[in-house]
C-alpha cells in the first residue's frame, strides 16, 4: 500500500506523545498523558462526548498548542505544524473535508494537489480505482451536495485509500457508515497498519483491527 | 467657557473610569463571596 | 531570572496592588503642578487670549491616545511571541484607557477648533488621524469581546493591534498628504502661538500626569482582569487564600 | 520542551510509488490553491455577481441622491467609486475561509506541505480575481454616468487595478481574525475600514489629481509600493491569524 513506502522512507519508526496536559476553561480535558506508536500500531481513544478526544486529536495534529507536553518523532522533538510533522500525519475530524460544490471525483483531485502530490502522479486511475472500491463510481460527477451523508463519508473513505502519510488521525471516522462501510474502513486501516503506519482513531464502535492496537479511556472531567 | 468644557470634560472621564473600576471590583467581591459560600455549603 | 516570577499573573497580583497607589499619587501631584503652570503662570496667548489654555490637556491626550496603543502593540508582540498571559492581560487593561483618551483628545480638539478656526470639526490631518486611532481600538475592544474562548480572544487581539500599529504610520502619512492636497497647509496645532518654553514644560508636566494615571488604572483594570480569568477558570478559591491580608480584606468582605 | 530546528527526515517521497518524483515547488502549491479557489467561486457565481451588482446599485445610488448636475457628481465621482468598491470587497471577505472553516478543507490546507502563507497566497489572489478585478474592469462604465473623460477612466482602472488587491489583502487578515465567530462579517468591517483608508486616499486621490490636471503619477507609484508591501507581509499575518483562530 501507499503509505508503507512512504513510512518506510520516512523513517517513520515510533510517534511519543509525552506530558500532554490541556483544559478548556475551567474544564481540565487531560493531564499528563503520555503515550507511544511505534509502526503498526493503532492507538482507539474512548471516552464519552467532551472528553477530550477531539481536543486530545487535534493537539496531536498541531492545531491546538497543549498547555503543557510535546510530541515526539523517533526521539526528536516535534514543532506543530512544521514541515516535518506535516509530511507525516494526515487528520480529519467530523466535517470530512468534503466541498460540497464539488464532485466526488473532483474533491479527492483537490485533496491530493493540496497534499502536495505531483500532478504527473494524480492519474485517475488510482483514483476511479477507489472510488470503485467504495461504491461511488457512478455517481464520481455527482456534486458532493446532492450526495448523502453516508455517501460523503465513503468520499472520506477513498480519500483514506489515498493517504500517502504515515500517521493518520481520525475523529469519528465511521460516523453515518452503514456496516459494510464500517468493514471497508477497517480493511483499508488494516492495510495501512499492516504496511507500517500508525493511527490514533476516536471512536464509539469497537474496531476490528488485526495490528497490535492499544486503547486509551478519556474519563469527562468536571 | 471652552477651556473649562476641556478641563471639565478630561476631570469627568477620570472619575468615570474609577467608578466603574471601583464597581467591577465590587462584582467580583460578590462573585468570590458567592462562590466561596457555595463551597461551604456544599462541603465538596 | 527574576523577570519570570512577576510574569506569572498570581504573583503580579500584590506587586500591582502595592504599585498603584504610587503611581496615583504621582499623578496628582504632577497633575496639580501641570495645571498651575498651564492656568495661572502661563501668560494670557496675545492672540487666543484664553482660549490656548486647552493645549495643556488636548496635547498630553493625544499623545496618550497613540503611546498607549504602542504600548499595547509592544505587549502584543510579547503575548505571541512568549505566549504571556499577563501581557495580553495588559494589552485588554489598557485599551479602555487608551480609547477614553483619544476620545478626549477629540473633543478637547474639538472645543479648542471652535474659537480658534470657528469650527468644531475642520479634518485637520492630525485630529482625522487620531479619529481613525479611535477606530483601531474600538476594533480591538470589539474583536476581543466577539470571540468567547479568551486564550484565542488575546492572540487575535495581539495580531490586530500589531497589523494596526504597523498601519498608524501609513494612516498618518496618507492622512497628511490627503490634506495638503485638499486644504493646503493646514494649522499646526502648536505653531499658531509661539511655543513658550513655559507651555512645553506645561504640556510636559501635564503628558507625565496624563500617563502615571494611565499606568496606574491599567493596573487596577489588570488585577481585576485576573481575578476574573481566574473565577472563570474556577480556581480562585484556593488562590486566595495565598493572598496577602490587605489584598484580602479588599476581596472578600 | 526541547525545540528542534525542523529535522529533515530522508528525502520525502511524495510522488506514488515513483521514488524520484520531483519535490512540487511551492509556488506550485500557490497556482493550486488559486486554481481551487477560483473553480470554488465559480461554482457558486452567485456570490460574486451579486458583489458586482452592489457596487454597481451603490454607484447609482448617489446621483439619485445628490441630484444630476454634472459639474458636482464628476467632483465626487472618485470617492464614491471607490467607497462603494471598498464596501464590495468587504463584502466577500467572509468567503474567503469561513467555508473551508465550516467544512473542514482548511484543516487540509493547514497540513498540505505546502506552506501555509503560500497557500493562503493564493486564497487572496483567487479572492481579488473574483472580486477586486471585475470591480475595477466595469468601473469605467460607472465613470461615464459620473462624466469621467478618458484619461480619468483609465487612471480610475488603473488606481482600482492596484489598490484591489491590497483590500483583498488586509481582508484577508480580518476574515482570518473573525472565523467562526458570530456576527463576524460585521465585525470584519470595523477591523479593517481603518486599514482601509490609506488606499481610499491614495486611490481616490489619483483620480482627484489626474482631473485637477496635476501629476497622478505618485499616489500610483505609492499604491503600487503598498502591493509591493502588502504582498511580502500579509500572507505571514493571515496564516498566524488562521492558527489563532483554529488553535
Amino acid at each position: 500500500m501507499a503509505s508503507s513506502a512512504v513510512a518506510r522512507d520516512l523513517g517513520a519508526d515510533e510517534f511519543r506523545a509525552e506530558g500532554l496536559s490541556l483544559s478548556r476553561g475551567p474544564r481540565g480535558l487531560f493531564k499528563d498523558l503520555s503515550f507511544q506508536l511505534r509502526r503498526g500500531e493503532a492507538l482507539i481513544l474512548r471516552g464519552a462526548n467532551g472528553s477530550g478526544k477531539t481536543s486530545l486529536l487535534r493537539v496531536l495534529a498541531g492545531f491546538t498548542t497543549p498547555d503543557a507536553g510535546a510530541l515526539f518523532w523517533n526521539q526528536q522533538c516535534l514543532k506543530p505544524l512544521a514541515i516535518t510533522s506535516r509530511r507525516l500525519l494526515f487528520y480529519v475530524a467530523h466535517a470530512n473535508a468534503i466541498k460540497d460544490e464539488l464532485s466526488a471525483l473532483e474533491n479527492l483531485q483537490d485533496a491530493l494537489r493540496i497534499d502536495g502530490v505531483a500532478s504527473a502522479a494524480l492519474s485517475p486511475a488510482t483514483i476511479l480505482h477507489a472510488l470503485d472500491r467504495v461504491g461511488l463510481l457512478s455517481q464520481r460527477h455527482l456534486l458532493a451536495r446532492k450526495l448523502s451523508q453516508g455517501q460523503k463519508r465513503r468520499i472520506g473513505l477513498a480519500r483514506l485509500m489515498l493517504v500517502d502519510k504515515p500517521f493518520w488521525l481520525l475523529d469519528e471516522p465511521t460516523n453515518a457508515l452503514d456496516a459494510e462501510g464500517v468493514e471497508l474502513f477497517a480493511g483499508i486501516v488494516n492495510r495501512h497498519l499492516a504496511g507500517g503506519g500508525m493511527a490514533c482513531i476516536a471512536s464509539h464502535l469497537t474496531m476490528p483491527l488485526q495490528g497490535t492496537s492499544s486503547e486509551l479511556k478519556l474519563r469527562a472531567s468536571a | 467657557m471652552f477651556v473649562w468644557g476641556s478641563f471639565g470634560a478630561v476631570a469627568l472621564a477620570i472619575v468615570v473610569e474609577i467608578t466603574l473600576l471601583r464597581l467591577r471590583t465590587l462584582r467580583i467581591r460578590h462573585q468570590i463571596n458567592d462562590s466561596r459560600v457555595d463551597r461551604q455549603v456544599n462541603d465538596r | 531570572m527574576n523577570i519570570y516570577k512577576y510574569a506569572s499573573p498570581a504573583t503580579f497580583y500584590p506587586l500591582a496592588g502595592r504599585l498603584i497607589p504610587w503611581f496615583a499619587v504621582l499623578a496628582a501631584m504632577l497633575a496639580a503642578v501641570g495645571l498651575y503652570l498651564g492656568l495661572y503662570l502661563a501668560p494670557p496667548d496675545f492672540q487666543q487670549g484664553e482660549v490656548y489654555r486647552i493645549i495643556f490637556i488636548h496635547v498630553p491626550t493625544a499623545w496618550m491616545a497613540m503611546i498607549i496603543y504602542l504600548v499595547m502593540a509592544a505587549y502584543g508582540v510579547m503575548a505571541l511571541s512568549f505566549n504571556a498571559r499577563l501581557s495580553s492581560m495588559m494589552m485588554e487593561a489598557l485599551a479602555p484607557t487608551g480609547a477614553m483618551f483619544t476620545v478626549l483628545a477629540l473633543w478637547t480638539g474639538a472645543l479648542w477648533g471652535k474659537p480658534t478656526w470657528g469650527a468644531y470639526w475642520v479634518w485637520d490631518a492630525r485630529m482625522t488621524s487620531t479619529l481613525i486611532l479611535l477606530f483601531l481600538y474600538v476594533g480591538y475592544i470589539a474583536l476581543t469581546h466577539a470571540i468567547e474562548d479568551k486564550k484565542r480572544a488575546d492572540k487575535a487581539g495581539a495580531l490586530l493591534v500589531i497589523v494596526g500599529s504597523v498601519n498608524v504610520p501609513i494612516i498618518y502619512f496618507s492622512v497628511k498628504w490627503w490634506n495638503t492636497l485638499h486644504q493646503g497647509a493646514s494649522v499646526s496645532v502648536t505653531s499658531g502661538s509661539k511655543m513658550a518654553s513655559m507651555m512645553a514644560l506645561g504640556m510636559l508636566v501635564m503628558a507625565l500626569a496624563c500617563w502615571m494615571y494611565a499606568i496606574a488604572v491599567a493596573l487596577a483594570r489588570v488585577r481585576a482582569i485576573i481575578i476574573e480569568r481566574e473565577l472563570e477558570n474556577g480556581g480562585a478559591a484556593n488562590w486566595l487564600n495565598t493572598l496577602n491580608t490587605q489584598d484580602k480584606r479588599q476581596l472578600t468582605r | 520542551m526541547k525545540s528542534a530546528p525542523d529535522v529533515a527526515l530522508g528525502p520525502v517521497q511524495s510522488g506514488k510509488g515513483d521514488p524520484g518524483e520531483a519535490e512540487v515547488a511551492p509556488e506550485q502549491g500557490f497556482m493550486r490553491a488559486i486554481a481551487r479557489d477560483t473553480r470554488l467561486a465559480f461554482r457558486s457565481k452567485g456570490e460574486v455577481i451579486q458583489a458586482l451588482v452592489f457596487f454597481v446599485v451603490v454607484v447609482s445610488l448617489f446621483p439619485l441622491a445628490i441630484g444630476p448636475e454634472t459639474a458636482l457628481l464628476k467632483r465626487i465621482a472618485p470617492g464614491v467609486v471607490w467607497v462603494a468598491a471598498l464596501l464590495s470587497v468587504l463584502l466577500t471577505l467572509p468567503r474567503l475561509f469561513a467555508s473551508d472553516y465550516q467544512d473542514g478543507t482548511l484543516e487540509q490546507l493547514m497540513l498540505s506541505p505546502f506552506p501555509l502563507p503560500v497557500m493562503v497566497a493564493g486564497k487572496m489572489g483567487a479572492h481579488w480575481l473574483v472580486s477586486g478585478l471585475p470591480l475595477a474592469l466595469i468601473a469605467p462604465l460607472l465613470g461615464l454616468q459620473f462624466g469621467l473623460d478618458s484619461r480619468e477612466l483609465g487612471v480610475l482602472v488603473a488606481s482600482l487595478i492596484l489598490g484591489t488587491p491590497i483590500l483583498s489583502m488586509l481582508g484577508a487578515i480580518g476574515a482570518a481574525l473573525t472565523l467562526g465567530v458570530r456576527g463576524g462579517s460585521i465585525l470584519v468591517a470595523l477591523l479593517i475600514l481603518p486599514l482601509y483608508i490609506p488606499v481610499l486616499i491614495f486611490g481616490a486621490g489619483a483620480v482627484e489629481t489626474v482631473a485637477a490636471g496635476l501629476d497622478y503619477g505618485a499616489n500610483l507609484s505609492l499604491l503600487g509600493a503598498g502591493l509591493l508591501i502588502g504582498g511580502l507581509t500579509t500572507p505571514f499575518a493571515v496564516a498566524a491569524a488562521v492558527k489563532i483562530s483554529l488553535d
